[in-house]
Formats: structure tokens, C-alpha cells, sequence
């Protein structure tokens, strides 16, 4: 069997002008724009909606990698994350909050990216763990992506291998924070700069036989 | 178990043995008597369990050990059978009929090492990887950390300095039997 | 009442019937992470998931029959409420109440689901219509016993009006049908287990078999209107049910009290059970609730 | 469907009416267990930056880098860590040689920025600096090896009567095994006068692969099987095993090397360019210094002549060490790859008068390398009654063959090697030995082993003894008189002895032995050259070539360095090697930049 | 009915990855006609982090944090395999001090208990009672704290090194033990009963439910629960004693019907079990004396060719590791033989025909499937 020759894969820096952890600006063509036409009352809406939107974080129950394990005391009596108003969504048509816990597989981040495409935005990553950040433990294994930040917009990182509870929970806290901020925006920037994560998607996965946008 | 060896040796050949345990004997065997030896094997004697098939990449030496574990269940022993195949082209009789769990190990090692099993069902089938298009990954000429440096950038800005450089360059450290360049 | 008044009351009681609904789900959230050891979310937290869920973004297209059915659900719901009376001698809140109005609640309690199942299915994917088949079965199976113990109350009053049921009940608590005519009573509560389809009787949504049954394509907006439609609906079977058996409500407090109860004693069973398979279900509801409300019937006949 | 099994499952009720498990969500209700591994803290001042870290960490989560300016024993740089990588195995902690590097038991750090997730502990301030809980080295764990293959030595009792090696030196096994507990980290690089490679020989000795080990080492060492028999093994001390154990026996590792191989020449492989053809260089001295000239420079094709005043080379690791220390066979073999290396050796020539400036005028370069010959007197009244010899002149006896005297009891003067040499070889001489130094025993400069072995040779040393007079007795034999001391802070460092007045210690010895230091003796150059060489002390300056204020005039060893140790003589004449080869421009003059750090960029 | 009616009648529908009834990150693939399934296919792959091929590039040592991420619920299984093997191919198992078995125990048996007590939660979990869970869960979390205690980690120990352990026993780790798990858990043990083997509607829907066939167990190598609910004592702490187990008093446990009724009862016996070791071990654990050998420099630590087989009882079944060494200071080849490897693939994949859809979580629950442990 021959040893195919495989280019090295530049990491290109997403396009000029993008802003990934920046508010929405003026103009913003997936924004408020359907709001009523005044500034003021724009600001005050949306600012309502993030509010609405921060207390009530669903998360897709979807155990990506081994962080999973943690998310099942979070889930249950010892942490229970449903007092801050946060749930398991067992579709991703009804989740808010996509936890990557851990690692990626590359067969894994195929459908990690179409379940996310197919939940309605706005929507969140949470990073769990240090592989999500620069590959962790299996930074050289050649099924596992390094950066998670290439493939899908990622809002908050939590450190840790595995993180606790409690960290996830501040994890959580902070994510809620920007939510009502209106600056994790994640989901706004892979929107934007779609052709730049696709492409990076693509490299990744030879056998691509996805929609490219499962809405 | 050194009866069951003995046994063995009278209908087989046998070309080493050695016990690991009292509870583990390993002999070798050529590629051609494995099929057989386990037949009987289970056939006939206690040893009725396949517990595991793996293989091991001896690359220096051009060949594919290929361990198949075999375990007495009431009588708590176990014996590992080794052979050795050529590393090209490999290709091992299949015990999926002996054992129908083993269809999952020939699959794996199938994808993993590119060991062919003729007549056994899900080669080819993906089992673990998908869309994989490099050497079979287990491999010991596959190059992971290459392959990882290709496909699977890290997050740039990571500077590391090693002492044992920088300490002899810092200070100055020269050689002298040997000219720089 | 005139109309014009009567509508814009009954817009008060549906808004009413929706917040209490809400507050009754988030009550029973609470009460149900207490058994389970945790704390569990704030009161109003259905509140909040509803506002979040408007303030999202669809991003769905399944067809227009997938777009209508949250609407038939939440009609389904809505049009149940609006069918019963609440607190019978309070006008304001007996809603149109007409003289066959247990005949059409009968129909309407159908309504929301044959709606879901249209809508769910040209959702696409499969786990709606395998919920929707189950919910659908489910649904028949505890009808039955449902309906022979309404049989039984109809032909004990004598009527098809829930004012008159309601009015026949009044005077002390020995006079509700609960203990007049307590084998339809079994029936019909056992039904109602069924009907709130909390566990063992879980198995339209049942996340660990078919995450989430039928609204496993809707988000967001419609999202909101199924929550509407379930918050509503269970608010509006709940006062038939305390209409039917516990003698309705003459004032608010009373209808709230006697709701929660009803409400109460599904959670106090499915808290604590695992889910039936389908088939077993449906043979629970076609067993002894059936018996009870053959049974039911038979002693109002017996009696007469 | 029984009734118990429709009603027990109820009993779950029960719970909703007890306090829920649920931990409430305030700051601190549940921090980290006393040794939870949370995020890392490490003591800037107690790490020594050897990278021990970085390299057993599988996730090549750490990285070091320069913080600090480097010393010997501390490389400045400091472990970086990437909580990318970290998977928190704390094995960084626990191989850590210093045991600077620690764990907090603090574990949130939640950022939106993926490029947030490291820092340097105790460098970048983190919350977390200065955790008194966390993770921790523990002694009951090493997974570095801290103890020494222990070295056999002959019994002090034997080896009184014998002058055989008192060290035995190590099996093949033995080095192997010694030298897997090198962690290579290179410090040691750094505090070698002559910047040896030696992380590289001992892995090559790890790896059994003697013959690469070998060439490491002669690649900048020209003597090293003298010092691995008596090198004063700074490396050592800097070793990071050795900052909480024993240091790695580095001496003994290059020893047992280079003991392997008798036909040197065969062995090493000279891969460099002739490129001094027909140039010609006198050495004066062969000492180690100039051996080391005349090696390199010979190999390179130069034409050096070595002239020596006495019968053999080697200069003091020939006169000045005991041959119990350094036997003759090793210098033999040393000298024997000079003459293979076309090295012209003149022996029992003193150069005197004008010869120095024929020399000149001869050759392309002279470098001295003549040592320090003339000892430091004592100072104390009765110095030149006959029965008090000078150390060097004993040793030079004894290892030139001569015959030598010690009479029954003999006190030594002095800390130093010498005095526990001459002590040590009075010893062998059938005397008994006191030694008397002005200090404590821990401000002796001498070697710990030397002191160790001299005490368990049955050698007395008396501290604090600060000598007063040496008088005559009736009987012939000499009263030493010394008095005792006590040390009083001072401000230069060290304390220094203050002698208490009104004692007198009396002592009967056949001989005192005077071994407090030597001088250099300039007396053979020219007058007119040895003023540009030496200034009027005595001391000669080079410049950074090695060579001194008189062209074509190079320098090196004990003459030019106070550490006088034979590891630094051969760093000063690799220095001079290539401050030679500049001078004579086959080499460019180096630029004075800043040294080209090395970087590992891509991790 | 012709082959192509058949396929129209049947569904083709995936269980997973993401899906909440699925044990961890994987998928089965199944037909389905009506409410039974009717095949069923095991894909795993989605956790596949190729721990065998790091080991091959890492020392010894640095294996140890990679092995315990092969199973997540029970990672000291791994730490101990490994050991074992490394220490019987170098010859440091003699050398490994007393307290370091013990501690080795009880870590061993620590992790079994944490693992039962979610798979106990499991069980009723997947049939969609969250009460019993949500119990468990926090049970285990108060095993998890004295995990933290013991090894200054909650999920990933890295406790268990060549020649011992990394720490000491904490003062008072006994008596914190005993009142903050063990009294709480015999405590809860009796409701938990009540709400699962009392219930009749878990009875319905577990017993005589992913019934496994008696003949299959020697052939395919089932071992666990899965073989002792079949009413066959085969336990590896019995049959290839390790560490101080046949030093400590105990049965095994069995019971007859091979269900996931069966399956569950035996998980909730050998918690009781587990409780009863733990607190054997910690009567018995010798108060002083050294955890660990003295170990060489580990980062340039060789170990001489040999290859071996090590196996213990993990909460699943027996786990096994092979190990080869070739001299050089990383292993050759390291194999890692879960139970789940038969369980979830070969084993879940023959029961699967004539399950109903709703059975399927359960089942695989019962089984106890461990997808990183098939993919590693």
C-alpha cells in the first residue's frame, strides 16, 4: 500500500474584519433586523430576548467524548444544573447550548457539526476540557482534531481534564453572562465566515457526503 | 499446561514454547497450523474460549504476529498462540466459523493493520475510521505525529526552548574533534 | 353575558388558563427534582423557557402541514378550555359551556393530537410518526376507559351538559361522583394517567426510546406554541376532570386546590415508575380501568 | 402485578420531604481536595529551569522558556504551560528534580479565548500563586532514580599499605545502570569549564554504545581519563538529581568510558580539516592545558612541540596527584595519543633565558601553560627549620620516583586537595597524619569524597587551627605550635577564623607539611616579556582568545585561572585551540552578538 | 412475502450517536418492523482516540495517563492492567510493598462500586425513571470524593503506577470512608430495591427481557454480570486471583434467568459486595510501610522483550491487557481486551433480532457497553 502524500494544512485566519467574540453590530444581516425600525426600541428588545434567552439554556444531550461523564452529575441530584434554569434536549432542533466534551474524533465531528447546523440559532459551544483548546492528550493521534475552534465557533472553553462540576457550572455561569451581554456570538460568526469553516470541515473530512447547511 | 502442550506437540509442531504464568503458556506455531490447532482445540479440548486476536507489526523483521488467546474457562488457564505471517500482503485464514465474535477482531484488524481474512464476512467494512485513506493506522510505519502535523493543526504560538540546547549555547559549548559544517 | 363581554372574558381565562398551566408545570418540576434529591429549577421556568423559545430563530422548513400542526395543538388545547366551565355561578369563567358541550370536549381532546399527527409526519424524521403511532394508540386504549366512566356519569345525570353535571354534585363532597359512583371514578383517573402522560405511560416522548416523539422537528416558535397547546390542554382536562368528579369549583381558590390535586396524583405516580412498553400500556388501560368502567356503567344502570 | 410491587416503588416519596444532595452554589463549598491536582505553581526561585518537565510531560504540554538570565545550575529558562495539552497526570510534579513545580487545588479557568489557556507559573500571577493545598512532590514517590550506584572502594584498612587505585570503578552494568538516571537535562553542560557534552556520552552509555561515548567526550576534552579520576566535578554539583539526591556519578561514568579503550587512537574518529599545515606551535608546560593545546592542534595539522621541565607530562595530574588517585598507565595513554597525533614532546627541559624569544621567532605561536610552582609560605616563625617540607615538593618526590621520608607523625597544613593528598600519601608512608586548617571542616576546599576517604584512612583533622610557630624539641623532632580559632562573621562572605589569643595547642611531628597555595614563577622568562605577559603580581590577563598582552603569546591553566583545577587548564587551552587558529586568521574572528537562541517553534 | 416486501415493511432507523439511550458516543443501526427490531448493526469508531498507537510512542510511564481514558466510568482497571503487566514483564512485581496491593485493591474496588452504582441507575434510567438516577449518581459522586481524596482526582485517577501507587492512604481515609459512602449507600440501598426490584412495572419490562442464551458463554468469552446472571460463578477475582483477593472473604455472586432483570439484581448484590470488601480491605490495610518500589529513572527505563496477558474484574466483565515488550523503553504492542468488545458488538448484535425498540436502551445498559473500550 502506498503512502499517500498529504499537503500540510494551512491554518488560514478567518477573513479579514470578523470579529468572533464581538456584539452584533449595525447591519448585521442574521441581527435583529426584523425588529421595529427605532434604535431604542431595538436595543431594548434584544436586550429582553437575551435576557430570556440566558435563563433557559437547553443543551443538547449529545456525550461527545469522555467529559460526557461529568455532565451526568451535573445533570443529576449532586450539581443539578436545573437550578440554573439550563436542561438536557434530546434534539438538537430544540437545543441551545452544544457541549463538546473533549475530544473529537474525526467521525465524530461529522455529525457534531451537522447536529449543530441543525439547531436554531442562536446557539452556543461550550469547550470542555483541554482538547477542545489544543488537542490534550491526544494532541498527536491521527483521529482527533487539535483545535475545535477550526471546524465550529466555539463560545466558551472550559480548562480542565476532565473539568469538575463546579467548573462547568462557572463554565455555564460565564456563557450565561455573555449570552445576556449579547457578545457570544459564535453562532453569528460561522454564519459569516461559513466558507472559511467549511473549507476547513472539508479538508478534514474526505468523505464529505453532508448537505452543506443542514437547516 | 504442560500437558496440554505435550498434547499439542504430539499432533502439531510446535516451533517454541514458554510459560509466562502457571496460569499462561505462549507457544509459536507456523501460519498453517493455527486453523487447525484451534479446531481441535476446541473441539477437544477445554480450552473452548477465544479471548482476544491481536497482532503485533514486527516491521524490522517483515512480518505480522498474529496472537490468538485461548482460555479454559473452568479451568482458569490460558494458552496464546502466535504465528507469524510476511508483513506484505498479508493474509490469515479466518476462525470466524470456530468463533462468531471473532468476525469483530478480523474486521479491526482488517482496517487496523491491513491483514486480510478471506471468507470472513465485514472485510473491507469500515469499523472504526471512516473515509480513512492512509496506511492502515496500527501500522508501525504509519507515522501518526506526520499525520497529525498534516491534518490536525495545533494552536500556534508555542515557543519551547530545550535547556540542554540553549544551556550549550548560551555557554558556549564547541566541539572539537569534528569540524562545524 | 353578551358575546362581546363573554369573548373578552374568555380571553382573560385562556391567558389565566396558560400562566396557570405554566405555573402548575414549573410546581411540578420542582416537586419532582425534591423526590429525585436536587434542588430543581425556579417556579417560573416554564415562563422563561417560553419567552426564550420565542426569542430564537427557526431555521426549519418541513412543509406547510408541519407549520399548521402546533397550531391544531394549541387550538386543541385552547378549544377544550373554552368548552368547560371553570367556576360554575362565576359567569365570567364558565367559558361557552352550551348543554352538549361534554359531547364536543369529548372531540376536542382528539383534536390536538390528530393535528400533531399530521404535522409530525411531514417532519421527516422517524421518530415522530413512531411517537405519534404510539401516542395515537395509547390515546385509544385510555379513551375507553374515559369514555365508559363519562357514559356512566352521563347516564347517572342524565345529561350531556357539564353544568348539570357539575350542578348535580353540589351540596357537600359526599355528593361528588368520586364517591357516588367511584368504579368510574377508578376508571377515569386510571385513564388520566394516561392522559398526562407521565410515566409508566410516558411512552410518546420517551427520550431514552425515540427522543422526542412527535415535536422532535419543531423549535423555537412553534416550540412555544406546543407549549402553549400542552400547558393550556392540561389546565382545560383538569377542570373537566374536577368538574366531572369533584364537584366543579364554586370559587377560584376551590378550582385551583381541587386541580392541583388532580394534576398531582399523575406526578405522584409517574415520579417513582419506570415507562411501560407500548403494548403493555395499552393493555393496562384495556384491563382493569376497562373492567372499572364496565363496571361503572353497569352499577348506574343497576341503579336506576 | 402484586400489591407490594404496585405500592413499594412509593416509598421513593420519602426522599422529597430530606434535604436535597445538592451542593449549593456558593464560592468554596467544595474546594479541591488537599492534594487535588489543579492548576500549576511553581517557585521561580527554587526551579533550575532543567526542563525535567517538559520532558517527561506526554502531552508536550510544557515549554520552557527564557525568563531568568542563566547561571550554572539554573538554565533561566521556566516551564510554560498549555492547558490545551495538560491532562493534570502531575507527573511534572513528580519527576521534578528541584521539587519547585507544584499543583494548586484550584480548578476553574473558564475564558471565551482559546488562546488564553496558558501562562508560566510563578511568573505570570495566577489567583492560585502561593495554594497551600494541592498536589505535592511526595517522598515516598520517585520516579527518578535519587540514589548513586554505589562505587566500590578498596578498604581504608588495605588501602593504607598499597598505592593501588582506591577506587574500583564501575562494571558495564553498573554504568549502564548509573547512567539511566541521567535525565539530560544539561546544566551540567553549563557549569563544565571546558562545556563538555556530557548528557550526550551518558545517554550513549545507557545505550551500551561505549565507542560514541568515547568520541563525545574527546571531542573537547583531550585528558579524560584524568578527569574522570580526579576532576573537581562542578558539573556535579549542579546536577539536577542531584539538587534533592545524589548527583549523577558524571566522574565516574566518563572514567569507566574511557578505562574501556587502550588503543585510543583507533578509536576516535578525527573528522576535521588540516588545516595548520605547516604551521608550528610551541607549548611550554605540559601540564593539561597544554596537552590540550597540542592535541587539538595537532589533529588540525599543526606542528607542536611540547616542552617539559620534567621527566613525563602531565604536569600536576602527574606530579601533584598520588598515584593511588591517578595511576601512571592512564597519563601513559593519554601521552601516547599526543604522540600519534604527531605531538613532538621535549621532556626534562626547563626553558630558561632567551629561549622564549627564539621560540617566537620559530614558531607561528608560544603558549605557556607552566602552572603554579611556587608555594605559599607560611608565614609563621620557624618555616625553615629542616623537617618542614612544602606539599608539591613531597608529592613530586614520591611521583617522580624518588625516595621519600615522613618520619612517624606528621602534620598537615592546609584544606585544600594538596593537603589531603600529601596527607593521604604520609599515610601510605607508615605516618601518622594530622591535618591543621584554619576553618571548619565544611569550608575545606577539598573535594568531600578526599576528605571522607583521608578521615576513613585514619587521617585527624583538626579545625579552626591556625598554626603559630614551628619550634625544635630537644629530640630532634619538630613542636608544632598552633592555636585554636573561632570563626567571626565577615564582610566578604564566608566567615573567617579569629584566633583566640592566650591558647597554645602543642603538637610533636617528625614533619610539617605546608600546603596552603601556590604562585606562578615568571623567573624564566625575559624580563621585557614577561612584563607584557604577567602584571606585577604575578598574574597573567588573556583576552577572550586565550591569548596575553604579548602577540603570539597564549595562556592557560592554573596561571590564568584561580580555580586551579585540571577541568578548567583544558577549557583555557580550548580556548587558546581556537584563539590560536584566529589569530593565525584560519579561523574569523567572532562576533560579538547576542548567542542565536535555539527555538523549538512548532508543538 | 417476497425479500422486497420485507424491506419495505421495514425502517431503518439509528440509534445514535446522538441519541440519550445510547451508552456513551456510539450508534446502532436497526431495522425495524413495527415495534421489533429486527437487526441491528454496532458502529463505533466515534470515540476512536487510537490510545494503542500513542503507547506505542510514549514511555511506560507516560502510558499511564493515556490508559485511564480508555474507560471513563472505570479507569483504574486500566492503571492496574497495565501495571501488572509491565511489572511481570520487568520483574518489579516482586518488589511491590504490601500497602501498595492493598491500596491497589481497594482502589480497584472502589472504581467497581462507583461503576455499578451509575449502571444500577442506568438500568431504570433507560426505561425513564429519573429517581433512581439521579440516587445513584450522587452515591457515586460521594465515591468519586474519596477518589479525590485518595488521588487529588475526581475521573481520572493516574494513581496506580509500576511498583505501587502515587500517595499514601490520607489520615482518616477509613472512617471518612465508612461514614460518607458506605453508611449512606447501605442507607439508600433499601429504597433504591423498592423502587427498582419491587416495582412492578420494572419487572414487566425486565424480566425475561435480552435473554442470553446459556451455550453462548464459554464460546464467545462473556464474562461480568452478563455470565453470573446466567447462574455460572466465573468471576476473574476468583478464577485468576490477583492482588489480595483471595485473601478477602467473599462469594460470587450469582442468580439464574440471564435478563436484564437478572442482570440488575447481580449489579445490586455486588454493590452490597463491594461495600462489604471495601470495608474488609480497610480492617486489614497495613498502616505503615512503603506504597510504591523504588522505581528507576522512568524516563529512560527499558523493560526486556516478553509479551503477556493480564486480566481483572472490572464492573463490566473481565478486562484484559496484552502487552509486548521488545526492550526498548515503549511497548511494542499493547492490546487492550474489554469486556465490551463482545458484549457490544458480537453479543449486543445476535440479541438485537426480536427486541422491541423499546428494550434496546435497557438491553445495552444490561450489557454494560463501554464504546471506548471497543474502539479504544
Amino acid at each position: 500500500m502506498e503512502k499517500r502524500k498529504l499537503p500540510v494544512l494551512p491554518v488560514a485566519a478567518p477573513p479579514e474584519g470578523s470579529r468572533p467574540h464581538a456584539p452584533l453590530g449595525e447591519g448585521c444581516f442574521l441581527g435583529e433586523e426584523e425588529l421595529p425600525k427605532a434604535p431604542a426600541l431595538k436595543e431594548a428588545l434584544a436586550t429582553i430576548k437575551n435576557w430570556f434567552r440566558a435563563q433557559s439554556l437547553w443543551v443538547m444531550a449529545y456525550g461527545t467524548g469522555c467529559g460526557a461523564i461529568e455532565l451526568r452529575p451535573l445533570t443529576t441530584a449532586r450539581f443539578d444544573m436545573e437550578r440554573f434554569g439550563m436542561a438536557m434536549r434530546p434534539t438538537p432542533r430544540q437545543s441551545n447550548v452544544l457541549i463538546v466534551s473533549g475530544y473529537l474524533a474525526t467521525k465524530s465531528l461529522k455529525r457534531v457539526i451537522r447536529a449543530y447546523e441543525q439547531m436554531p440559532s442562536p446557539k452556543w459551544i461550550v469547550g470542555l476540557g483541554s482538547c477542545t483548546i489544543n488537542g490534550g492528550m491526544y494532541w498527536d493521534s491521527y483521529n482527533t482534531i487539535n483545535r475545535l475552534d477550526l471546524y465550529l465557533p466555539v463560545d466558551v472553553y472550559i480548562a480542565g481534564c476532565m473539568p469538575r462540576p463546579e467548573a462547568l457550572i462557572e463554565g455555564f455561569k460565564y456563557l450565561m453572562e455573555r449570552v445576556k451581554k449579547g457578545e457570544a456570538n459564535g453562532w453569528h460568526h460561522y454564519l459569516e465566515n461559513l466558507d472559511w469553516y467549511k473549507a476547513n470541515q472539508k479538508k478534514l473530512i474526505t468523505d464529505w457526503n453532508l448537505p452543506d447547511y443542514n437547516w | 499446561m504442560k500437558t496440554i502442550i505435550d498434547d499439542i506437540r504430539a499432533r502439531f509442531s510446535v516451533e517454541w514454547e514458554h510459560e509466562q504464568r502457571a496460569d499462561l503458556a505462549q507457544i509459536g506455531v507456523a501460519p498453517g497450523t493455527v486453523v487447525p490447532l484451534l479446531t481441535w482445540m476446541k473441539l477437544h479440548t477445554p480450552f473452548v474460549q477465544l479471548n482476544h486476536l491481536s497482532v503485533v507489526d514486527w516491521l524490522e523483521d517483515g512480518e505480522f504476529q498474529l496472537t490468538y488467546l485461548l482460555t479454559d474457562p473452568h479451568g482458569h488457564r490460558s494458552l496464546m498462540v502466535c504465528t507469524r505471517i510476511p508483513r506484505e500482503e498479508a493474509t490469515m485464514e479466518s476462525v470466524h466459523e470456530l468463533w462468531p465474535q471473532a468476525v469483530t477482531y478480523e474486521q479491526e484488524i482488517n482496517e487496523m493493520f491491513g491483514i486480510h481474512f478471506p471468507g470472513s464476512p465485514r472485510q473491507g467494512v469500515p469499523f472504526i475510521l471512516e473515509g480513512w485513506d492512509d496506511l492502515p493506522p496500527m501500522r508501525r510505519d504509519f507515522d501518526t505525529v506526520a499525520y497529525m502535523h498534516a491534518h490536525h493543526p495545533s494552536r500556534p504560538g508555542r515557543e519551547h526552548v530545550d535547556p540542554r540546547v540553549y544551556v550549550g549555547k548560551v555557554f558556549g559549548e564547541r566541539g572539537y574533534l569534528h569540524d562545524d559544517d | 353575558m353578551p358575546l362581546l363581554p363573554k369573548i373578552l372574558w374568555s380571553l382573560v381565562g385562556v391567558l389565566g388558563a396558560l400562566a396557570y398551566g405554566l405555573a402548575i408545570g414549573g410546581i411540578i418540576r420542582k416537586v419532582m427534582a425534591r423526590i429525585q434529591g436536587r434542588i430543581g429549577p425556579p417556579v417560573w421556568q416554564p415562563y422563561l423557557d417560553l419567552g426564550k423559545n420565542l426569542s430564537l430563530r427557526t431555521a426549519t422548513h418541513h412543509g406547510v402541514m408541519s407549520f399548521i400542526a402546533p397550531i391544531f395543538r394549541a387550538g386543541g388545547g385552547i378549544g377544550l378550555y373554552l368548552l368547560i366551565p371553570v367556576v360554575v355561578g362565576v359567569p365570567a369563567l364558565e367559558n361557552f359551556s352550551f348543554s352538549g358541550d361534554l359531547l364536543m370536549a369529548m372531540y376536542f381532546m382528539f383534536f390536538g393530537s390528530l393535528g400533531m399527527a399530521l404535522g409530525a409526519a411531514e417532519a421527516g424524521h422517524p421518530h415522530s410518526p413512531i411517537g405519534i403511532s404510539r401516542g395515537l394508540s395509547q390515546m385509544t386504549a385510555y379513551e375507553l376507559p374515559f369514555a365508559l366512566a363519562v357514559v356512566a356519569l352521563v347516564a347517572q345525570t342524565g345529561s350531556f351538559s357539564i353544568h348539570e353535571i357539575v350542578a348535580a354534585q353540589q351540596g357537600g363532597w359526599l355528593h361528588w361522583n368520586l364517591i357516588q359512583n367511584p368504579l368510574a371514578a377508578v376508571a377515569a383517573f386510571l385513564a388520566f394517567l394516561g392522559m398526562n402522560m407521565y410515566a409508566p405511560f410516558n411512552i410518546v416522548g420517551a427520550p431514552q426510546e425515540i427522543p422526542v416523539g412527535p415535536p422532535t422537528e419543531f423549535n423555537s416558535q412553534f416550540l412555544s406554541l406546543l407549549m402553549v397547546g400542552r400547558a393550556t390542554f392540561a389546565v382545560a382536562k383538569m377542570v373537566l376532570y374536577m368538574d366531572l368528579f369533584l364537584g366543579g369549583a364554586t370559587s377560584l381558590p376551590e378550582a385551583f386546590v381541587k386541580t392541583f390535586l388532580i394534576y398531582f396524583w399523575s406526578v405522584f405516580v409517574g415520579a417513582v415508575f419506570p415507562r411501560f412498553r407500548t403494548e403493555q400500556a395499552i393493555r393496562f388501560f384495556l384491563g382493569w380501568p376497562t373492567v372499572a368502567g364496565v363496571a361503572g356503567v353497569l352499577l348506574v344502570m343497576l341503579n336506576r | 402485578m402484586s400489591l407490594k410491587n404496585t405500592l413499594a416503588p412509593f416509598s421513593a416519596w420519602m426522599q422529597a420531604f430530606s434535604k436535597p444532595f445538592t451542593v449549593p452554589d456558593e464560592p468554596g463549598v467544595r474546594p479541591g481536595a488537599p492534594r487535588y491536582r489543579g492548576w500549576h505553581i511553581n517557585d521561580r526561585e527554587t526551579c533550575i529551569g532543567c526542563g525535567t518537565c517538559a520532558e517527561i510531560c506526554q502531552n508536550v504540554a510544557i515549554d520552557m522558556v527564557p525568563v531568568d538570565e542563566p547561571t550554572k545550575g539554573d538554565s533561566g529558562l521556566r516551564p510554560k504551560v498549555d492547558y490545551g495539552r495538560c491532562c493534570w497526570c502531575a507527573l511534572c510534579v513528580d519527576v521534578c528534580p528541584s521539587g519547585s513545580l507544584a499543583m494548586s487545588n484550584e480548578y476553574v479557568w473558564v475564558d471565551h479565548d482559546g488562546d488564553a489557556f496558558r501562562y508560566t507559573p510563578g511568573v505570570d500571577e495566577k489567583p492560585w500563586d502561593g495554594a497551600e493545598l494541592g498536589w505535592r512532590k511526595d517522598e515516598g514517590f520517585d520516579i527518578v532514580d535519587h540514589e548513586r550506584v554505589p562505587m566500590g572502594h578498596l578498604d581504608p584498612e588495605e588501602r593504607i599499605h598499597t598505592w593501588a587505585e582506591v577506587v574500583v570503578g564501575y562494571t558495564e552494568e553498573e554504568a549502564r545502570r548509573e547512567a539511566a538516571r541521567c535525565v539530560e537535562c544539561g546544566l551540567c553542560v553549563a557549569a563544565c569549564p571546558a562545556h563538555m557534552h556530557i548528557p550526550d556520552y551518558i545517554a550513549a552509555i545507557r545505550d551500551g554504545d561505549d565507542v560514541r561515548a568515547l568520541n563525545v567526550i574527546y571531542d573537547n576534552n583531550s585528558m579524560p581519563e584524568m578527569c574522570g579520576k580526579v576532576c573537581t566535578r562542578r558539573c556535579e554539583s549542579v546536577c539536577s538529581i542531584g539538587v534533592n539526591g545524589d548527583p549523577l556519578a558524571i566522574r565516574w561514568l566518563k572514567r569507566y568510558v574511557t578505562e574501556r579503550f587502550d588503543d585510543l587512537k583507533s578509536v576516535l574518529d578525527v573528522d576535521v580539516e588540516r588545516v595548520g599545515e605547516g604551521r608550528k606551535i610551541a607549548v611550554i608546560g605540559g601540564g593539561p592545558s597544554g596537552i590540550t593545546v597540542a592535541y587539538y592542534l595537532a589533529i588540525r595539522g599543526f606542528e607542536v612541540t611540547i616542552h617539559e621541565a620534567l621527566p613525563q607530562l602531565g604536569g600536576a595530574t602527574f606530579f601533584g596527584i598520588p598515584k593511588y588517585r591517578f595511576p601512571m598507565p592512564s597519563l601513559e595513554k593519554q601521552i601516547k595519543l599526543l604522540e600519534d597525533a604527531g605531538v613532538k614532546i621535549v621532556t626534562n627541559h626547563r626553558v630558561e633565558g632567551d629561549e622564549l624569544r627564539r621560540m617566537l621567532e620559530e614558531n607561528d605561536a608560544v603558549f605557556i601553560g607552566t602552572g603554579l610552582m611556587k608555594p605559599y609560605r607560611l608565614g609563621a616563625e620557624g618555616e625553615d627549620l629542616p623537617g618542614v617540607v612544602y606539599a608539591l615538593d613531597l608529592l613530586r618526590d614520591k611521583n617522580i620516583g624518588r625516595e621519600v621520608e615522613v618520619g612517624e607523625r606528621v602534620v598537615v597544613v592546609g584544606g585544600g586537595n594538596v593537603a589531603i593528598d600529601a596527607a593521604r600519601v604520609s599515610r601510605r608512608l607508615g605516618a601518622e597524619v594530622t591535618i591543621a586548617y584554619r576553618r571548619r571542616i565544611v569550608d575545606m576546599p577539598a573535594d568531600d569524597e578526599e576528605i571522607e576517604d583521608a578521615e576513613a584512612e585514619g587521617v585527624e583533622i583538626i579545625p579552626q587551627a591556625i598554626p603559630l610557630r614551628v619550634e625544635r624539641t630537644d629530640d630532634g623532632r619538630l613542636d608544632f605550635v598552633w592555636g585554636p580559632a573561632e570563626m567571626v562573621p565577615s564582610d566578604r562572605g564566608r566567615p573567617r577564623p579569629k584566633l583566640i589569643e592566650g591558647v597554645e595547642h602543642h603538637m610533636v611531628v617528625d614533619r610539617v607539611i605546608v600546603a596552603i597555595g601556590q604562585s606562578a614563577d615568571h623567573s624564566w622568562m625575559p624580563p621585557d616579556i614577561a612584563e607584557k605577559v604577567a602584571d606585577a603580581k604575578g598574574w597573567i590577563t588573556v583576552d577572550h582568545n586565550g591569548m596575553t598582552g604579548h602577540r603570539g603569546i597564549f595562556a592557560g591553566g592554573d596561571l590564568v585561572n584561580d580555580t586551579a583545577d585540571a577541568i578548567s587548564a583544558i577549557a583555557d587551552g580550548l580556548r587558546a585551540v581556537e584563539g590560536i587558529q584566529r589569530f593565525l586568521g584560519i579561523l574569523p574572528e567572532r562576533e560579538e552578538t547576542e548567542p542565536e537562541i535555539p527555538v523549538i517553534t512548532v508543538r | 412475502m417476497t425479500t422486497t416486501e420485507t424491506l419495505r415493511r421495514r425502517v431503518q432507523l439509528w440509534f445514535g450517536p446522538q441519541h440519550p439511550g445510547i451508552t456513551g458516543n456510539m450508534s446502532v443501526q436497526a431495522w425495524l418492523e413495527g415495534d421489533t427490531l429486527t437487526q441491528g448493526i454496532t458502529h463505533v469508531g466515534y470515540l476512536h482516540r487510537a490510545f494503542e498507537k500513542l503507547m506505542e510512542r510514549r514511555k511506560f510511564i507516560q502510558s499511564f495517563p493515556i490508559v485511564c481514558r480508555i474507560c471513563v466510568p472505570e479507569p483504574d482497571t486500566n492503571e492496574y492492567l497495565l501495571a501488572a503487566a509491565l511489572e511481570e514483564l520487568s520483574g518489579l512485581d516482586r518488589e511491590v510493598p504490601e500497602k501498595a496491593l492493598w491500596i491497589r485493591t481497594l482502589v480497584l474496588e472502589m472504581s467497581r462500586l462507583a461503576a455499578m452504582l451509575q449502571v444500577l441507575g442506568g438500568h431504570v434510567g433507560s426505561m425513564g425513571l429519573g429517581v433512581v438516577p439521579n440516587w445513584t449518581y450522587t452515591l457515586r459522586d460521594y465515591v468519586l470524593d474519596r477518589f479525590e481524596e485518595l488521588t487529588g482526582a475526581r475521573v481520572y485517577h493516574m494513581y496506580t503506577v509500576f511498583g505501587g501507587v502515587r500517595r499514601d492512604l490520607p489520615e482518616g481515609f477509613a472512617e471518612r470512608m465508612e461514614t460518607e459512602v458506605l453508611a449512606k449507600i447501605e442507607a439508600k440501598l433499601p429504597v433504591i430495591d423498592n423502587a427498582i426490584f419491587d416495582s412492578s412495572v420494572f419487572r414487566k419490562r425486565a424480566i425475561g427481557v435480552g435473554v442470553v442464551p446459556e451455550e453462548w458463554a464459554d464460546e464467545m468469552g462473556i464474562s461480568g454480570p452478563v455470565v453470573r446472571a446466567m447462574g455460572i460463578p466465573r468471576d476473574t477475582r476468583k478464577d485468576f486471583p490477583y492482588l489480595k483477593y483471595p485473601e478477602l472473604d467473599f462469594e460470587v455472586v450469582t442468580t439464574t434467568g440471564s435478563d436484564i432483570y437478572a442482570r440488575a439484581w447481580i449489579r445490586r448484590q455486588e454493590i452490597a459486595q463491594s461495600v462489604d470488601l471495601i470495608r474488609q480491605i480497610l480492617r486489614r490495610m497495613p498502616t505503615e510501610g512503603p506504597y510504591c518500589a523504588k522505581l528507576p529513572n522512568m524516563l529512560t527505563w527499558t523493560i526486556p522483550p516478553g509479551q503477556t496477558y493480564v486480566r481483572a474484574e472490572a464492573s463490566r466483565g473481565e478486562m484484559g491487557y496484552y502487552v509486548v515488550t521488545d526492550g526498548s523503553d515503549k511497548m511494542r504492542r499493547v492490546h487492550v481486551r474489554g469486556p465490551s468488545y463482545v458484549h457490544g458488538v458480537s453479543l449486543l448484535e445476535r440479541l438485537i433480532p426480536g427486541t422491541n425498540i423499546a428494550d434496546l436502551s435497557p438491553l445495552m445498559v444490561s450489557l454494560q457497553t463501554c464504546p471506548p473500550e471497543i474502539e479504544r
